[in-house]
């Protein structure tokens, strides 16, 4: 297929329990094609976006993705956010040299035999945890209490907070939860027998929701550490402001001064755009720029080209399909630094190397504290 | 024991929660003789309906708990009448399973209107009540009464007033409410708007106590029925007590189980207390 | 010993009593008859002895089996059936379905034969079709065969209640109340069945208010009153008690 | 195009065996088994494990999750097969809640929320991934279709007549002289091995399986899809399956067709139209459209 | 007073049962249906009060057409009927039927039931018995006991005295002869065809969905054809 519109395809959670994500994600990767597509698009050819729901699970998701592959088409697929529903995919992919970008974040999903068709944006569970870990002890807590739902990635998160906290003399205790709950007060009660000095919450915004305010009624006195994707400015709008002030949040980031993240949320409108909708931005950029580098559009020419756009040590740094498109056509060749980090990957697909923001809620909005 | 009494009274406030929907679904249940699922997204409704009247329009809570009921007894009306009435001859599994598609469909109406985002109440949370180290919210206390009252006034209604007796008569049968002069239709109606009226508002509730998105009610759907069966379909007070029961059971299971277990839990309570009493607590014999 | 022998036997119903110390009991290929007053606790008695319900006290013994507290089906193997004085049946199926369902020890209903069609199960199947068929004709009900129940008329049900009874074949029949609704004409002739029945051998107990009926057919006829025996005798003796006369029969008035 | 549709048939297919299972014990017998997803978990974890971890043969590992499909589900219902309908639907509701809590949580049988990949495909090396699709297609259809023509047999058999007199009134049915917990036990057992055969089919055809796969929704799925085809007859659940297939994915294609609304509204007005069209279906044709059949007496 | 012109009318959309019967009843008329079972008897009665709609032919009471009407309606212009099955709201209390069928103002409500009560005397005792558990006679009894609170204009009985004990039905013809005597316009299907007869002004035999003959009810009952068919000898 040489002719027509480039297609690529999201499979983001629309509905279902990633629905607060997947929307946003699947608006981003359309707003670069418009924007790419308004620069003149790449290889002459205009680039189309479908996008299709995961209904955050994998039978659905697989219906979307053959469908997506199938009968569009498409060349790449990106966006997929629960582990079961990339690892689900992800066979169809490699089978139909399809590439997939995902943003998941269970181990075992760069370890599938996917012979290069997939890669991701998302750092490693266990580097996480270690820095939930070390920005706990950083903080001054001595006793650490981490809070999830079921998730594939509880274990080695866990693990590796254990880890950086006990190395430091430190105490860490786990609770996973049920996250379809109206309340949480006895899983509050139980952490605050452990009495803990910071509190780690492992969860997504809608349980996490809950289990701030429960938090707050208790009248628990430590302090808070989350994921940013769970703790949004959106949620931190919403709730009540004594409720959220002082939560520390984490997530992937760019090396400071890059400028791929503001790009992007003045792009789709976003404050602050979530670690999911950031990949997303830099799963399209990357896979866009690695077509113009092939001068084909398929899956298996972005397979074997991501890693000339994403980490070319010759390359002129770029922050956008645009301008790294321009550069291409001026000769040159490109590196790409995203809007999550600077998008390098190792041989199985996962990023090599990433840095962490740290922000933390003050009087009602999230304010930068640090990179790191 | 402080644990357990704690634990017991973190299960009377969660299962209040449970309670007022689980409440309108028995009514409906007691009266028309089908379990009405479309009672998840009717809470959605309700709460996305409180919601609006609350950040929007800026009504306290009490408003906007009307505006709750009225909305989605409206929206449960329009149901009924477009969706579900016709369909009762085929029998009442046929007009559930055509409440979980129109469930499906309100649902996904909530959703195109509003996205998936998250939304809280624009009003301020309070903090716990101590004493002898026990914790109680002061505004789920508030909802336990809620649903005391709301149950007090339903229950008395359904078997107190000739108009509740004649939603118990046509439920019975129809074609000799007709005969004695009550109008099925209008009764059916009343109560599918004060069945789904309910639902309303438990999802306002449910969304103060937690979050409002597409799925806050439909979320819970599952223990709320649950709830209902326990306490025997039709019984208003059942209802109650069923929701009471199965908040209660997943709460103390958390002293000595992991709280990921919490809602098989549940189940297990139901199986117990049904194993005993097959017609559920306050269920009447069939 | 009597075939079915019921010894004192107590129920109340939400500590209402209903039945106070019955005794009953039919001998083997008798035709006995049961009646009472509105009320008198005859269905009740039925209720026990067919296992609707496990009476406070008594017990029922049947063919030598202590049946109290068997479960319905239990007792239909050892050869006892009954008829609901509400008729009552499978309101989607068909007559021709309700019929069959009675038919006993129909090998044809084994998963396997069904699934395979074993000999033995056609043969089985076919045998009671040809019975349900011919109590269908019997019962004035072949052209509505291929209703379903719910599209019955009041004394058609009742019909089919009867026809379920004779289905079975059983070694005791307990009708309740079969011929009310039931037209006199054909009255006439399933009592003229049932009397051909019960000279086969087949055990039966008839509760009437149809009190030529109970004449034509029933000896001896129990009595029953508030939850307990009043009598038991001949038709003729019982109809000529003061205190059944007083109970039940009711003066008869001359209608003007 | 033509492996999407290859792909769209065994999906249906799969959805059609669950159809009949529900249609067997829900259609037939009365018994509302709200659970269905838990038998299908069961049966898709029973064949994944054993074919993975013992390197047992695929096509034993499918008799497999037919014969734990059914062990579980009657060991889970027996307790409620005296009681009322109502019931068994809360316990087989929380049966299916308990399968998705045991997979989630037993890390070490079930590999937790990872779920478990490597799932062998039968002829898999023989075939490639085209080829490997329709032979699935042809497997699952075939299995189906035998499926299909038992339960129909089924169906219109005496023992079927028994099943469908305990739908009606069970209590009727033991003074009737019907076992009906045994007969009740058998089509559950039936049923419940029929939806681990579908399950232990899906799981040899994804590879994979997770928690996530079997989530309420199928169940409601299946449920919209036996009532569209019609309650009480095989042939309408098979056509329910396919109506509902047909309608899950046609509603992605319309929606896509609506100009100017984002990805959320058009997922979720893909949605509502599935709704939408099992609602229509009902108001038009409220016994489904291939109604119970009511078989004729023999003449005589 | 009540007057039914060649009713066509059945179940469901191609059924017919009746086939065109006729009938009238005078005011202070008591006029009794026999036939066979399954003639559409009930069906007749159940078009009269409207729980079957008649596909041709006219209803009318008093001189008023009351076909295009619903069941409620004509329940509110004066019908009351006692159907042949389910005739009492089984899942409600004896006391709340009796409450339900009163339809004169409220306050007169308590005389009236109290009435009723005397002249049966088991409701009384059983006030708070769920209906559903009443013996099949006390039920009848109920029913009756609820249509004739209705007050109304005319009575419809379908076969009120079966299953009630042979003293019940005499006091039960003899209330219904009381009944006619105070003016009621009563319409009856009975199977106590005979004793039906003797008490009626005039009768109908209806077969197959037709009025087969008519007259008074002693000539009917005197008629040797109509007792070898209908009355059982
Ligand atoms: N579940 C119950 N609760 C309370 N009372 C009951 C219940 N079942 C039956 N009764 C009462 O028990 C008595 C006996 O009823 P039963 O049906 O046995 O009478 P019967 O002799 O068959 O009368 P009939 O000739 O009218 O059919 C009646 O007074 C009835 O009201
Ligand atoms: N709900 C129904 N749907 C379809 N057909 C029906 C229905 N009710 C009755 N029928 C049929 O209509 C015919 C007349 O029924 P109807 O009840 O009027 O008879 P009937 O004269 O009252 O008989 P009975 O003396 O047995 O009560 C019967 O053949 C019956 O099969
Ligand atoms: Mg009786
Ligand atoms: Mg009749």
């Amino acid at each position: 297929q040489s002719t027509g519109p480039i297609k690529l395809g999201t499979l983001t959670p629309l509905t279902g329990a990633g629905g607060p994500y997947g929307p946003v994600m699947a608006a981003a990767a359309k707003a670069v094609a418009d924007q790419v597509n308004a620069a003149g698009g790449v290889l002459g050819r205009t680039v189309e976006i479908i996008s299709e729901d995961d209904q955050t699970n994998p039978e659905a998701g697989v219906r979307a993705a053959r469908k997506l592959i199938d009968v569009d088409g498409v060349q790449a697929i990106m966006g997929t956010w629960a582990s079961s529903v990339t690892t689900a995919v992800a066979p169809l992919c490699w089978e139909s040299q399809i590439a997939l970008a995902t943003v998941s974040g269970a181990d075992t999903i760069t370890q599938l035999p996917h012979q290069g068709y997939l890669f991701r944006t998302q750092p490693n569970t266990a580097l996480q945890g270690r820095k939930f870990g070390e920005f706990a002890i950083e903080q001054g807590a001595a006793r650490v209490f981490f809070m999830t739902p079921q998730t594939p990635f509880v274990e080695s998160q866990f693990g590796a907070i254990k880890a950086a906290v006990e190395a430091a003399g430190g105490h860490v205790d786990l609770l996973v939860y049920d996250d379809k709950k109206s309340s949480y007060r006895s899983e509050i009660d139980e952490m605050l027998a452990f009495n803990p000095d910071m509190l780690v919450l492992g969860g997504y915004t809608p349980d996490t929701t809950v289990l701030l305010k429960d938090v707050y009624r208790s009248g628990f006195g430590g302090k808070l550490l989350a994921f940013a994707y769970s703790v949004n400015q959106k949620l931190v709008d919403e709730l009540p402001a004594d409720v959220v002030e002082g939560i520390f949040t984490i997530s992937p980031s760019p090396a400071e001064g890059a400028t791929g993240y503001s790009e992007l949320s003045q792009l789709i409108n976003v404050t602050s755009p979530d670690t999911y909708t950031a990949q997303v931005y830099d799963q399209i950029n990357l896979i866009l720029l690695a077509i113009a580098v092939a001068g084909t559009a398929s899956g298996t020419a972005i397979k074997d080209d991501l890693r000339q756009v994403s980490q070319n040590p010759e390359g002129v740094e770029v922050a956008n399909a645009v301008d790294g498109l321009q550069a291409l056509a001026a000769g040159q060749a490109v590196n790409y630094n995203g809007a999550s980090g600077p998008c390098d990957f190792d041989a199985i697909g996962d990023i090599l190397d990433c840095q962490f923001r740290y922000e933390q809620v003050k009087d009602g909005t999230l304010t930068w504290l640090k990179t790191a | 024991m402080i644990p357990l009494i704690q634990a017991i009274l973190n299960g009377i406030m969660a299962g209040s929660l449970l309670a007022i929907p689980a409440m309108g679904l028995t009514a409906m249940f007691a009266v028309l003789r089908y379990a009405n699922f479309s009672i998840g997204a009717l809470a959605t409704i309700g709460a996305f309906a409180a919601w609006y009247a609350n950040t929007v329009f800026g009504w306290s809570e009490i408003p906007a708990l009307i505006a709750a009921f009225v909305v989605a007894a409206l929206v449960g009306m329009l149901v009924e009448q477009l969706a579900l009435k016709r369909l009762r001859p085929a029998g009442a599994l046929t007009v559930a399973i055509a409440s979980i598609a129109a469930s499906v469909l309100l649902e996904n109406v909530v959703r195109f209107i509003f996205g998936n985002d998250l939304r809280a109440f624009d009003t301020p949370l309070v903090r716990d009540w101590f004493f002898w180290g026990l914790r109680v919210g002061p505004q789920q206390l508030q909802n336990v009464i809620i649903a005391v009252v709301i149950m007090a006034l339903v229950f008395g209604f359904l078997s107190l007033t000739r108009y509740g007796k004649a939603m118990r008569a046509v439920a019975d049968n129809p074609d000799l409410a007709r005969i004695y002069r009550m109008d099925p239709q209008k009764i059916a109606m009343a109560t599918v708007a004060l069945g789904t009226g309910l639902a309303g508002v438990g999802g306002m509730l449910l969304g103060l106590d937690s979050a409002i998105e597409p799925m806050t009610g439909s979320r819970l759907l599952l223990p709320i029925f649950a709830a209902a069966v326990l306490g025997g379909l039709g019984s208003i007070p059942g209802a109650l007590l069923g929701a009471l029961i199965i908040g209660v059971g997943e709460e103390i299971s958390l002293l000595f189980m992991p709280a990921t277990y919490r809602s098989a839990i549940g189940f297990v309570v139901i199986l117990l207390v049904l194993s005993m009493r097959p017609q559920g607590i306050l269920g009447e014999r069939r | 010993m009597s075939l079915l022998e019921v010894r004192d036997l107590r129920h109340a119903f939400y500590r209402v009593p209903v039945l106070n110390g019955v005794d009953f009991s039919v001998e083997a290929h008798e035709f006995a008859g049961l009646v009472g007053p509105n009320g008198a606790g005859k269905s009740t008695l039925y209720n026990a002895i067919s296992g609707l319900f496990i009476p406070d006290a008594g017990t029922v013994t049947f063919d030598g089996h202590d049946i109290t507290r068997m479960t319905p089906h239990e007792r239909v193997a050892l050869g006892l059936v009954r008829t609901f004085q509400m008729a009552r049946g499978f309101p989607k199926l068909t007559v021709f379905q309700n019929l069959m369902l009675y038919a006993q020890d129909n090998l044809g209903e084994g998963l396997l034969a069904s699934l395979f069609g074993s000999r033995t199960g056609k043969q089985a199947e076919e045998a009671a079709a040809a019975e349900a068929l011919a109590i269908a004709h019997r019962l004035r009900l072949d052209h509505v065969i291929d209703n379903p129940l719910t599209a019955l008329s009041g004394g058609q049900k009742k019909l089919v209640e009867i026809g379920r009874a004779l289905m079975a074949r059983p070694k005791m029949i307990l009708l309740d109340e079969p011929m009310a609704g039931v037209n006199p004409t054909l009255t006439q002739q399933i009592a003229d069945h049932l009397r051909g029945l019960n000279a086969d051998g087949i055990t039966i107990c008839l509760i009437e208010h149809d009190m030529p009926l109970i004449g034509q057919l029933c000896n001896p006829v129990t009595v029953l009153a508030e939850g307990r025996t009043l009598m038991k005798g001949t038709f003729d003796a019982v109809i000529s008690n003061l205190d059944v006369q007083e109970a039940y029969l009711g003066a008869r008035k001359e209608h003007a | 195009m033509l492996s999407y549709l290859v792909f769209a048939l065994i999906t249906a297919g799969i959805y059609g065996i669950l159809a009949l299972s529900l249609n067997l014990i829900w259609g037939a017998a009365g018994m509302v088994n709200l659970g269905l997803v838990g038998f299908f978990a069961v049966g898709a974890y029973a064949s994944a494990l054993l074919t993975t971890l013992t390197g047992m043969p695929i096509w034993l590992g499918l008799i497999c999750s037919m014969a734990v499909g059914a062990l579980v589900g009657v060991a889970a219902t027996s307790a409620t097969l005296r009681l009322r309908g109502d019931y068994l639907a809360i316990v087989t509701l929380g049966f299916a809640e308990v399968v998705r809590l045991v997979a989630l949580n037993e890390r070490w049988l079930t590999k937790g929320a990872d779920g478990i990949s490597g799932i062998p495909r039968p002829f898999a090396g023989l075939l490639n991934p085209a080829q490997f699709q329709i032979f699935y297609m042809v497997l699952v259809l075939a299995i189906m279709i035998v499926a299909f023509l038992l339960l129909r047999r089924i169906d219109r058999s005496p023992f079927g007549r028994v099943l469908k007199a305990i739908r009606e009134d069970q209590e009727l049915a033991s003074f009737a002289g019907k076992r009906i917990v045994r007969f009740k036990m058998i089509a559950f057992a039936l049923s419940a091995a029929l939806a681990g055969l579908a399950g232990g089919l899906y799981a040899h055809f994804q590879s994979y399986i997770s928690p996530d796969h079997f989530q309420s929704l199928l169940t409601i799925y299946i449920f919209l899809a036996v009532t569209a085809g019609g309650v009480g007859r095989p042939a309408g659940a098979v056509l329910g399956a396919f109506l509902v297939v047909g309608f899950l994915e046609g509603a992605r294609f319309i929606a896509h067709i609506i100009p100017g609304i984002s990805a959320v509204q058009a997922a979720s007005v893909r949605e509502m139209m599935v709704g939408l069209a099992l609602i229509l279906i009902l108001q038009f044709r409220a016994q489904g459209v291939l109604p119970e059949q009511r078989l004729p007496a023999p003449k005589r | 007073m009540l007057e039914a012109n060649a009713i066509v009318a059945g179940y469901g959309a191609a059924e017919q049962i009746l086939k065109g019967a006729s009938l009238n009843v005078q005011a202070g008329e008591l006029v009794t249906i026999i036939g066979p079972n399954g003639a559409g008897k009930s069906t007749l009665l159940k078009t009269i009060a409207g729980l079957v709609p008649a596909k041709e032919g006219k209803i009318t009471l008093a001189g008023q057409d009351v076909t295009a009407q619903s069941a409620l309606e004509r329940a509110k212009s004066g019908f009351a009927f006692v159907m042949q099955e389910r005739n009492v709201f089984g899942m409600l209390q004896v006391k709340d039927n009796l409450e339900l069928a009163y339809s004169g103002p409220r306050r007169g409500f308590a005389s009236a039931r109290d009435a009723m009560m005397d002249r049966y005397p088991v409701l009384a005792q059983r006030r708070h018995q769920l209906a559903r558990t009443f013996s099949g006679g006390q039920r009848q009894i109920l029913a009756m006991a609820m249509a004739l609170l209705t007050k109304p204009k005319i009575l419809l009985l379908d076969e009120p005295t079966a299953g009630l004990s042979p003293k019940a039905t005499n006091e039960l013809f003899d209330a219904i002869i009381a009944l006619r005597n105070e003016g009621m316009p009563i319409l009856m299907v009975e199977q106590h065809a005979l004793e039906a007869l003797q008490i009626s002004s005039r009768g109908y035999v209806l077969v197959a969905g037709k009025d087969a003959a008519t007259g008074t009810g002693a000539e009917l009952a005197a008629d040797p054809e109509i007792r070898r068919l209908f009355l059982g000898g």
